[in-house]
């Protein structure tokens, strides 16, 4: 109901203290027919006009500022801000991105100490921060096992194993690879299906991507196992970093036998979300896939003097690298904020997440349990998430996933993750991290408790929810069929 | 402990309800030669000292004065844009999945892609992809599955096109087998219009023209495009979104426009920052749209009629159709997108206009400046946009580290991706450069032209 | 309903990334005695819960950046973001307030620039920028008018004369400045009583206090007698520059006849209001209170290479002052705002603001009134605001000012002034500023029409109102009784 | 026209509707002999041109090493504490005139009434004054006002007080004939007990005293504060709130506390920007309550019995009371006051205590270095808090001449204010001074000291 920006402009307005004053006759050297005709339909606004448009927008938003958001694999925590005003300084805003070494020590000595770090934190031998998010990320890890299969002639490897349970990001990021995917059964105790993985392997396998906790919210613990079955194939292992948040200081990924991971800087290192991104995905391997890191690098050098000297690795440096992922040097912002989390955090920080994000998942699905949820595996310890399943709810009283989600919102408080991971029907994947406290914790396990009762007494109000949203719930059936996306000047709706 | 809200009292609290007699126990099911030692890192710091450190870093970076472009361009950006976008309403929110309690990021979109889509003169736009360059990448993948026409995975590309483009491109390409194929430079700095008739005839799925292209120059992109289509070829325009508010709009070259529409939004309201987080647009016609990769934002209604904002069309994303999705891609780059819609609105057409016109006018400027010194010339011939290469007669580099102990960046070097421009430099001023600021770069320039290198470059 | 920080709190929760570390014995050099005993019973909370609480608690204002305000004699104006970027410079905030003028060129510099813009814009001699707010503005003239007549021995001026019209800060500045004071009847023009002044003023008369356009929003016609009249009694005629907003460039209080005047530049000059400040309140003088003005004053220097040096005047300089207004130098960071707003405005952009507030107010005024509203001025032209009174709906339906403003709130406007002036009953004074737009405008009138209709049809509603808000109208009454002005861990009400 | 959202249409239908010919019409009741002439004034700049020239001014004054105190200190600020503040939601608000629309600010100012009474240990608080200087000219008013004991117009104040508090108090008192009577020091930086009994049996309405004091030394504040109230006066103490949280606050003052507490709430979170805007505190006695100039939120409840805030105890203001009024304070400092509530919610007790000692122990640190230089001593024996009178060898204001040309702000003189005390400077180290910080101020003042001053101060 809130009007679209269009819908407020009128011809002639402008906020005209953000026009530079050039004569239009400045472009008359410009050949007129590369010249354009006719102005594009931008909305003709006051900044008044602009600023209060977006500024009421932003309120009909969830956000982890405003609400509790325990949307399970997106580890929605606290997103300090002394980190956003480190990275936000004129120093690093006004630096372009070609600025030579000489310009540039400030910035790249940031860069390598988080290499530094990461490469510690992974127990990784080389980390390159190119990748732009988690899926760039595993773009690049995939492309370099690729890179180290053809550099020794291993040309047959022409498949990717995934535990079924796996993120979409990993068969289409292997597809992209051009790698054909085979999916590996997930067994009910939330492990991979070892049985399956050890038929599965061969020559034609290039290695395998998981998540360890998976995605199933539980540490997999036949790791060593897995890796064995790969590596005695001549696999490699793919480590999606996106849970890295559950293990922080507890056990490394270069040490449970992974070849490549990535890391979803935006998830683990605290960095905000933006509404959909920016992220930043780094890369970390192990010694045999150093040869095939994305460019650019940072590289340190000692002066003659014995200072340290800053600067990107030449080309040359790097002959075998896949080569580079973006125009510049990746989300080099949104690595400068992690950088800064890393610094307030240090050793026992890190290791603290890990800790206490684990304990609140815990403590919440017992808590939940106690309430009458079903988890989906209630054997297993969680891990800094967990997963419910809602299937007897659905069967009983015709509730669904969504509605529960849909019904949270009214109790402010953003849904969890639903239908996610798809082998497990109706389900919730609950992340509550580490920085929400325990009465946070409590009131949603009460929210859901009083949304549990509604659906057994009246299905129907969770089926319409939300009820107190600025729209109910939206049509997104119809929406797809013939697909508005584009505002033409049409009267707006209803 | 910090950001992490508990008290000993709760964790005893919390861990006597799961039963766990300690949080180390909650990692039990790790094997326990797998568990880490300490890791070797330094002790956390308040923020006050990582302020402090990071405050020195970014002080060592301060105060350059920028003459570069090739891709990334010093704007000046309304105080109002990032003010409103980092509100944590905006900053601090995930992807839409929830529609309902997501309305604000959705509709933004929605009229970002309405803006974008008008801008380009495109039937639609994306909710963005990373930036340019790895957008062309995406951008190449999609011709070569959309074009229905050809059976080629071989595309056609101008060597006047952003040579860290077509770097990024060629990695996202090259694992599935798709071959960029070069079209060198006439005299003049643009696409040459011989080579094209060595390529007539052959099968390619597409063809990429940058405009205004890398040296600042203006491609004949209408007679390429008619040409291209007339081949089969779709055509990929990778443009400016600030030269497209006076510039020929890719959806009005040739006949039929071109059939999709990248680039980065950086020039949109998002500072240089050493290059990223920026984001990537990608435009394309009705006719491409289920082969579009990225996000999409449709206009929806409720049960009572009241218009809304959803995902739609996610049937081409990873969540639903995984290995065969269009794109890998998941999290994108939204708050950029936030700050760009912003900055549209406040900037308006006119507006935006106003600043093509006034870097175009600054960058004529700047070209006067640097050839009145004897021995640097325009190496092109023919009107610039943003940017031109300027011909000096002493290596660009060893200039390029003598300007750069003033503070002054000069530009880039042609040399790594253009040998045969070695002796050329890539120059830009932007509206945000004054006269004064461009005299300083000139007398700057002159003097290191005259004056003997030194081993240590000095002021 | 929303809680309040203290029931958030549990003990032993702490931001800790936010305090230094040292070990508490560094305290022990100083006397047991004079420590505190037990700490101050602060909230204990996570810096995600101290950002979420106050995040959401901000969604709970209306502001310009968020609704139309048209706030009577506040001027509720777009405050450009610029400005604000302007002000929030290291340079500016880092600085000490007694760096001396070496490290202080650009501050003092820029306190220069705005010293000669206000003398430019007022007509006055010189102007002095310590008064924090208009009443401190007040204050400051009023003192001077006072060591005027001091210093000229002329010792039995001991009265103000106020119109009643008058904004409640003039009388109550006129007592703190040790003055009687009387007040000055309007006539139903809107006018001053010209006769009823003529006879107050005498040999005891040390000054009025006067707006113009004055509260009733309407211009003063009879300026020129009316300072003849103060003047050739020996007084002196002091401008409430709260309203200079509607005469900015078009007539100016020097040319007018004033001798002393202050102004509001978090109306006029766009600085925001930060929900009751702060503001400045700079003071301008002519001629003969030049010798008084406040200080500190900063002067402009030419140097020996004719260059500009900026400093603050010395004490010696200005022996007659009436001295400091604050521990430094006032609102410095909202001058540097006001500035920032003059150079974005300059000559024509100022003028324009007069205009266009101007045209807003006229057109509203007539809007309502064809609406059906009645104009307490109907026969003038309105300034940048104007009255309508709600007597008629209040005596007929039982409808007063405070209810039109209480279901104003409902359809998203913020209530205009309601009660003031308060000679006027169940007045509202409307003042839609410049910045706002046609279709703002004419959405109020069209809130106004349906609110009236609602009056006729439905009192009740409207005295019930507001009915969309966080909360219900407050019983005020029951408050100011026993006051709670502190949280004392009492459990929270309902 | 920026910020003026007019079309010249909208104009036209505009004018039409009010049957006006021009907007100049407008003015036509305006005496055409009083029409001002174009104003003498610049052309409008661009936000473009305004940040450059702005920014060029900030630069100037960047960078300068803080080591001056004196009523206004260089705290680290938590950067949540602006980001929320600033939200346009609370800077862009007015006064919270209509409740119902205003609980945001309202429940904030009740949070900070509620915090500030708690750190002060006072009964209550109001909402803010112009700064500690004003707020002690009301606290004066006030008790005079409130003194029901006492028919003096007179109040003890020590000479340890900031001199620029009781030269803005005095202004703002002078005019109703109360008069300042000064205490003198004692050898020790304290205000001198001997000299009270000169002053016992006479008739003040209150005495003033600060803590820790201007030369950052402490004061014997219980015995004082029971000399004054066996003597009938009120006490109004003047503190800085950082200190408040490791010393006896001003509700704990001898047997009955302090009547009156007020300050400056720089410390909490305010940025130093050349002293102000900040605000001033001011706490008192439940009985004291309608003597409050200024604001004061309470508590109430709506027809349904939720709770929410308001503006009450609105008789004491000018709306109501006008020249009856208990100030003419309208606008306040409400911003400020968000700042310092987000601060002191972020920082809680131990947060302050622990900025208290570490600023402690590094004014302790800054005195290490700088008595290690030939010549220079701590004025005063005993405990400092915060700064410290320092005495040198040379004059004061060459030195701090000599060290500005190093970029090093080297403290207060107080030669200005205290003739007896002309060869010292007031000196003080935050929180935020390393300890190379301070080894870089103890080195230039050596180099000062040894070296003979230059005309021209250089590096
Ligand atoms: C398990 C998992 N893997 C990969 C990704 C993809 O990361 P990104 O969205 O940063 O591309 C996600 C993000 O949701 C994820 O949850
Ligand atoms: C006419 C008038 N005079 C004086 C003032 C007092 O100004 P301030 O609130 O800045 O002290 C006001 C403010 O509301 C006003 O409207």
């Amino acid at each position: 109901m809130s009007k679209l920006i269009f819908e407020l402009s009128t011809e002639g307005r402008g906020a005209r203290a953000q026009w530079p004053q050039t004569p239009a006759e400045a472009l008359d050297d410009l050949p007129g027919e590369l010249r354009r005709r006719t102005p594009p339909a931008l909305p003709h606004l006051s900044e008044l006009q602009v600023v209060r448009h977006y500024t009421r927008l932003s309120q009909r938003n969830f956000s982890i500022d405003t609400h509790f958001y325990p949307l399970g694999s997106c580890t929605m925590k606290y997103n300090p801000r002394g980190a956003h005003r480190a990275a936000s300084q004129p120093g690093f805003l006004q630096r372009h991105p070609l600025a030579p070494p000489a310009l540039s020590q400030g910035v790249l000595g940031c860069l390598h100490r988080l290499q530094a770090i990461l490469e510690e934190v992974t127990g990784m031998r080389g980390v390159s921060l190119a990748p732009m998010a988690g899926a760039q990320g595993e773009f690049a890890g995939i492309a370099m096992i690729r890179a180290y299969h053809e550099a020794r002639g291993d040309h047959e490897r022409k498949e990717i194993l995934i535990p079924t349970a796996a993120h979409g990001t990993n068969p289409a990021t292997a597809s992209m690879c051009g790698y054909r995917v085979r999916e590996i059964p997930v067994t009910s105790g939330g492990d991979v299906d070892l049985e399956a993985l050890q038929q599965a392997v061969g020559p034609h396998t290039a290695g395998l991507m998981m998540t360890n906790p998976s995605t199933c919210g539980v540490f997999e613990t036949q790791i060593r196992a897995i890796a064995d079955t790969i590596h005695g194939a001549g696999g490699l292992l793919y480590y999606d970093g996106a849970n890295l948040n559950a293990i922080l200081g507890k056990v490394r990924p270069g040490d449970m036998g992974f070849d490549v991971i990535h890391m979803n800087l935006h998830k683990t290192f605290a960095t905000p979300h933006g509404g959909g991104g920016p992220g930043a995905g780094p890369v970390g391997v192990n010694e045999r896939l150093l040869p095939f890191l994305p460019r650019p690098l940072v590289v340190e050098d000692r002066t003659a003097d014995d200072g340290l000297h800053y600067r990107w690795a030449d080309k040359a440096e790097s002959p075998h690298s896949i080569g580079t992922l973006s125009a510049f040097g990746g989300n080099i912002g949104i690595l400068l904020r992690a950088l800064a989390y890393a610094l307030l955090l240090g050793r026992d920080g890190l290791l603290r997440v890990a800790e206490y994000a684990t304990l609140n998942a815990n403590y919440l699905a017992r808590a939940l349990e106690d309430a009458g949820f079903q988890l989906a595996f209630p054997q297993r310890r969680a891990s800094h998430e967990f997963i419910i399943t809602l299937q007897r709810e659905a069967r009983e009283w015709g509730v669904g996933a969504t509605d529960f989600a849909k019904r949270l919102l009214d109790h402010g408080v953003h849904a969890p993750t639903v239908h996610f991971p798809l082998l497990i029907p109706e389900c919730l994947l609950i992340e509550p991290t580490e920085t929400e406290d325990l009465a946070t914790l409590d009131a949603f396990v009460a929210a859901m408790q009083a949304t549990r009762r509604e659906a057994e007494a009246h299905p129907d109000r969770l089926h319409q929810a939300p009820h107190t949203m600025p729209i109910g719930r939206l049509d997104e059936v119809s929406a797809a069929r013939n697909p508005d996306l584009v505002w033409r000047g049409d009267p707006p709706m209803a | 402990m910090p950001f992490i809200p508990h008290t000993e009292a709760e964790v005893g609290q919390m861990l006597a309800r799961i039963d766990a007699p300690s949080v180390a126990a909650l990692f039990e099911e790790i094997p326990s030669e797998l568990r880490a030692a300490p890791l070797d890192l330094h002790d956390g710091l308040n923020e006050m000292d990582m302020l402090r450190w990071m405050g020195a870093q970014a002080r060592k970076d301060e105060g350059t004065l920028c003459f570069a472009g090739a891709g990334c361009y010093d704007h000046h950006i309304p105080a109002a844009v990032w003010d409103i976008a980092t509100r944590g309403e905006f900053m601090t929110a995930y992807t839409p999945y929830q529609a309902e309690a997501s309305q604000g990021t959705l509709q933004l979109i929605y009229e970002y892609q309405s803006m974008m889509a008008h801008l380009m003169a495109m039937d639609l736009s994306n909710a963005s992809l990373y930036d340019g360059a790895s957008g062309l990448g995406e951008a190449l993948l999609m011709a070569v599955r959309g074009n229905r026409g050809s059976r080629s995975r071989r595309v056609l590309v101008a060597d006047s096109l952003n040579p860290r483009y077509r770097g990024a491109a060629q990695t996202i390409v090259g694992p599935q087998h798709i071959e960029l194929v070069p079209l060198a430079l006439d005299a003049s700095g643009v696409t040459d219009t011989e080579v094209l008739a060595e390529h007539e005839g052959l099968d390619f799925a597409a063809l990429v023209i940058q405009q205004p292209n890398y040296f600042g120059r203006l491609e004949s992109v209408h007679s390429l495009t008619d040409w291209a289509h007339a081949q089969g070829m779709l055509v990929i325009a990778v443009v400016n979104p600030i030269a497209a508010a006076v510039l020929a709009p890719p959806g009005e070259w040739g006949e039929n426009g071109a059939d999709i529409a990248v680039g980065d939004g950086q020039p949109l309201g998002i500072p240089m920052a050493s290059g990223g987080p920026s984001f990537g647009f990608m435009c394309c016609t009705e006719r491409l749209v289920r082969q579009m990769p990225g996000r999409l934002i449709g206009r929806a209604t409720d049960a009572r009629g009241t218009p809304g904002y959803t995902l739609v069309l996610q049937a081409r994303e990873q969540h639903i159709r995984r290995s065969k999705a269009t794109s890998n891609i998941c999290t994108n780059q939204g708050l950029l997108v936030t700050a760009a819609t912003i900055h549209m609105a406040l900037l308006g057409a006119t507006g935006l206009a106003q600043v093509a016109t006034a870097c175009h006018h600054a960058n004529n400027q700047l070209l006067r400046h640097l050839t009145a010194i004897p021995g640097v010339q325009v190496r092109f011939d023919g009107p610039h946009f943003h940017e031109a290469a300027v011909r000096l007669p002493v290596d660009p580099a060893t200039v390029l580290t003598q300007l750069a102990a003033e503070g002054i960046l000069g530009g880039v070097p042609l040399a790594p991706d253009y040998p045969g421009l070695s002796d050329c430099l890539l120059v830009c001023a932007t509206e945000m450069r004054t006269d004064a600021d461009m005299a300083r770069f000139a007398g700057a320039l002159a003097r290191t032209l005259t004056a003997p290198p030194r081993c240590q470059a000095g002021a």
